[in-house]
């Protein structure tokens, strides 16, 4: 196959967007803004104010002000920095962790590593759609919850949370809600000053920006714990010299971003797919149809091995299971979650669309899986029942 | 994961794949599965006069069982039908470069053609009262 | 003033080489590798090679074996996973650090930190040279030191450190060593396995790479608790979705860094900026004379008061005190170490040279530093002793 | 560090810095310092007829001390004597944009033409006894 294959994994990454990689490319070369933001000589400063206009920017897409906004190297670092800091910041003896099982591995991970320090953790079970809501918050919060950790939208299911009510909820209680909005910012709308968020995490690469860039929404009044030590760029809250061509692109990356826009658009390109594949006998949904995030489909082929099914698909780049660690055999957490087999988990695709997806694109896509599903299917004809249930 | 040549081209048209005409005889059936290893495998084999004229597979399976599957039929075709039960197995995975942690898939396909070359026995036992138990051996013999 | 200041803050960072630019483009939009290297399918696969390319070349700078290498967001990262990675894997009660006083701050921070965790630690003094002996090394070690921690080059004065002795005295007394190399490799040679180091913090932006990513060498056998928690990336000792364009940048930058080539062109340079400052009345070298890396050039001017000094050369972008903190009006804690005064660290400059510095660029800046001081100290004729001792 | 077109004009091109030729007569000196606020400035007035003639200055200080007392130099040039005595501090730091961290040099400024203006009297006093404390105002009135 020399041909490039057809990218359906716009959940796990993008294509920078061409205005982005020209304004990065100008803060590189020796013509360019490449100093550091830091120094105090002109150049130092030029950087800083590329920086602060980025900041400007990132804010403005999330409904959030500026001086809230704390660059990181991308949502995993974000997430890390919002719950390490916020349990190092608090003085309680006993302390709660609220989250839910279909979380980011940035967040269980973290929150394992709570429990390590004997934080105790609630991880909030989904319905079979993948919903959590505000009331299974409340039942869960204490008197020792330091935070509420809850995704906006998942990254292989495309389900989308009901923040406000969740944050309504933790603000009745008194409790810290962060929120991971890695794939959902530039797609639906996010509006942290009005729904009450604390702490937000943001990242470019999802939304046609570059990869290890990233930023923390920090309310005002809310008191972190660095992470990182050594350096007083971020207010204090994260150290290291400041990547301006990195922040510069997110800055461009969330400009050119409007929910309003590119999310009818996705999901024009989402719901065809989705019209598409159903036509393929037993394809079901994972997920919620009502309340998913645009640019992400994720269906299950039952009966259909699930690396087979993938090297059949060569010419499509799509994710099984979750795309930050699809080279591992395990099932999928968040299917598995839903209430999937293994079998089932194994056999479901996330196909994701992006800026540069075409509706010839979709067309393609429905027409070759439909093809290789029949032949994987002619193949195991006869199989037992446990291969596609 | 990495593919060799031999696994995309067998993945991609596997040999022998599917199963005989309903009317056609001589055929024995051999099946096995594991779930936890997530394979099914099904051989259908066709054996006149001591020697395999024919194999078909249906699986459920990955890409190097595909692979496997399919290589063993190539192999098997106008082989004597003690071969179904003197697989090397070594040779196979060897041949598509198996990963070790799938080794336990190749042990079912084994199980399924150890059942044909049963079923071979059971079926000519039916027919040729009195014969050996290994009948496409006693009959080239 | 219109024209483009003369940049001699290459201790700060440094403009990207234009190749560098080119392979890190190469990675960002649709025709290019922009996938996921996570991601299993052949663009992720292709991102991925060159992630492990990036990592050999990298490692090959360094003399270090390629599955040492760990890519992190900079130096500053690194520096925190080595330390607190360290600690945080050692099962003693009692703990113990030994650091220098001259330390980037992204170590002294984090020494900081361990001391609010009820660690000991050891500030090591330089003399007045900046020179830390391995014997002072030795002699700090106590049975309760899990890691000793020295950089290679001072990043205000330039100073090399003797790695090679202070690691055999390390490994005398079975103790983990720690170098923070962001001003060394590419320009000086570092020899990782050759001199037995445990760690090793790098980062491309001094080198004419990119800001913001950098990578920590872990030897083997070497144990890190990581410190950022959520995917398998990195062996599992720095989670997040692998920047590609940042990680091939950083991998083009140490392969075009070329230490014996580089180093001498640069040494050149530096002494020719010496020649032509050292006419200067009662000028003075910070650091030593002797073991100093090429790029670096720190002169205390006594009598001019720090900042005119810097704003009577705005045309020239240069460093007071630490790059990393020159909006900062405290002296720099290194100058203090040798022994300056406020006022004498105050009046001092550091001047630091790169790959796109010229010779005709070296005498514009020993005129132009002239012909200021003159002015300057014509405006202070007859001030007190204090301002310039 | 921002600085003001005021500061950046009076850095580049201080007014008066410097001294008069060691005849030139009526010159009274005031000098003030503060090492831990890092300035020393020492103000040269020539005084004739209750008049400010002109000023020259010299100072180790930072660029927004410098800017002051260049400032201060030009709006003293042709004033009466007195006005050593009563500089608007408040009308120079807003001039020139003076951040507030920085107002304790332009006191020490202040000092040293307060000392002119002692100096002033005491030399009056020593060549024409008698006088009253205020020379040049009374030398006016
Ligand atoms: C929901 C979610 N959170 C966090 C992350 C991690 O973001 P990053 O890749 O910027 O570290 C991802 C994707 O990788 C994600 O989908
Ligand atoms: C000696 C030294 N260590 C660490 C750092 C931090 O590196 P980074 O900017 O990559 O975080 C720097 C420079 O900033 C440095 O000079």
């Amino acid at each position: 196959m020399s041909a490039r294959p057809l990218y359906l994994d716009n959940a796990a990454t993008t294509a920078v967007d061409p205005a982005v990689i020209a304004a990065m490319t100008d803060c590189l070369g020796s013509d360019g803004n490449f100093e550091n933001p830091s120094s105090s000589h002109a150049g130092g400063a030029r950087a800083r104010q590329l920086v602060e206009d980025a900041r400007e920017r990132v804010a403005a897409l999330v409904n959030a002000a500026p001086n809230g906004i704390v660059f990181t190297s991308g949502a995993t670092e974000s997430n890390n920095l919002a719950i390490l800091g916020s349990f190092d910041a608090d003085p309680r003896a006993r302390q709660h962790f609220v989250t839910t099982r279909i979380e980011h591995h940035s967040v269980l991970d973290t929150a394992h590593a709570l429990q390590i320090r004997d934080v105790e953790v609630t991880l909030l079970d989904c319905d079979a759609e993948g919903i959590v809501t505000a009331g299974q918050v409340l039942d869960a919060i204490t008197d020792a919850t330091v935070l509420v950790s809850i995704m906006h939208v998942n990254n292989e299911i495309g389900v989308i949370q009901d923040i406000e009510a969740i944050a309504r909820t933790c603000a009745s209680r008194g409790v810290r809600l962060h929120v991971d909005a890695a794939q959902s910012a530039g797609k639906i709308p996010v509006d942290l000053s009005g729904w009450g968020v604390d702490l937000c995490s943001l990242t470019a690469h999802k939304a046609h920006g570059p990869k290890g860039i990233g930023a923390l929404y920090v309310a005002g009044g809310v008191t972190l714990a660095p992470q990182l030590h050594g350096g007083e760029q971020e207010r204090g809250l994260r150290a290291g010299t400041l990547a301006t061509h990195q922040i510069v692109g997110m800055g461009k990356t969330f400009e050119l971003a409007r929910p309003e826009r590119d999310g009818p658009r996705l999901a024009k390109l989402r719901d065809m797919l989705w019209r598409g594949l159903g036509e393929i006998d037993g394809i079901r949904l994972n997920g919620s149809r009502d309340r998913s995030a645009p640019h992400i489909l994720n269906v299950c082929l039952p009966g259909i091995e699930g690396e087979s099914l993938r090297l059949a698909l060569a010419d499509i780049a799509v994710s099984a299971g979750s795309a930050c660690a699809s080279d591992d055999p395990e099932p999928s957490h968040v299917l598995s979650s839903l209430g999937l087999s293994d079998a089932l988990a194994q056999s479901s695709l996330r196909l994701s669309v992006g800026r540069f997806t075409k509706p010839a694109d979709i067309e393609w896509a429905v027409e070759r899986i439909g093809a290789e599903v029949a032949r994987l299917r002619a193949l195991a004809n006869g199989a037992p029942a446990w291969c596609s249930t | 994961m990495n593919y060799s040549p031999e696994v995309l081209q067998r993945f991609d048209l596997p040999q022998a794949d599917g199963v005989f005409p309903d009317e056609t005889e001589g055929v024995v059936r051999g099946e096995a599965e594991d779930r936890s290893l997530g394979i099914w495998v099904r051989f259908d084999v066709r054996v006149h006069e001591g020697l395999i004229r024919a194999v078909r597979f249906h699986l459920y399976g990955c890409p190097h069982a595909i692979a496997a599957a399919s290589l063993i039929c190539e192999r098997l075709e106008d082989q004597p039908a003690r071969s179904l039960s003197a697989i090397d197995l070594q040779v196979v995975a060897d041949s598509i470069d198996l990963p070790v942690e799938k080794y336990g898939k190749l042990l079912k396909i084994e199980d399924a053609l150890l059942e044909c070359w049963r079923s071979l026995g059971d079926s000519r036992a039916t027919s040729e009262p009195g014969n050996s138990r290994h009948p496409g051996e006693a009959k080239d013999s």
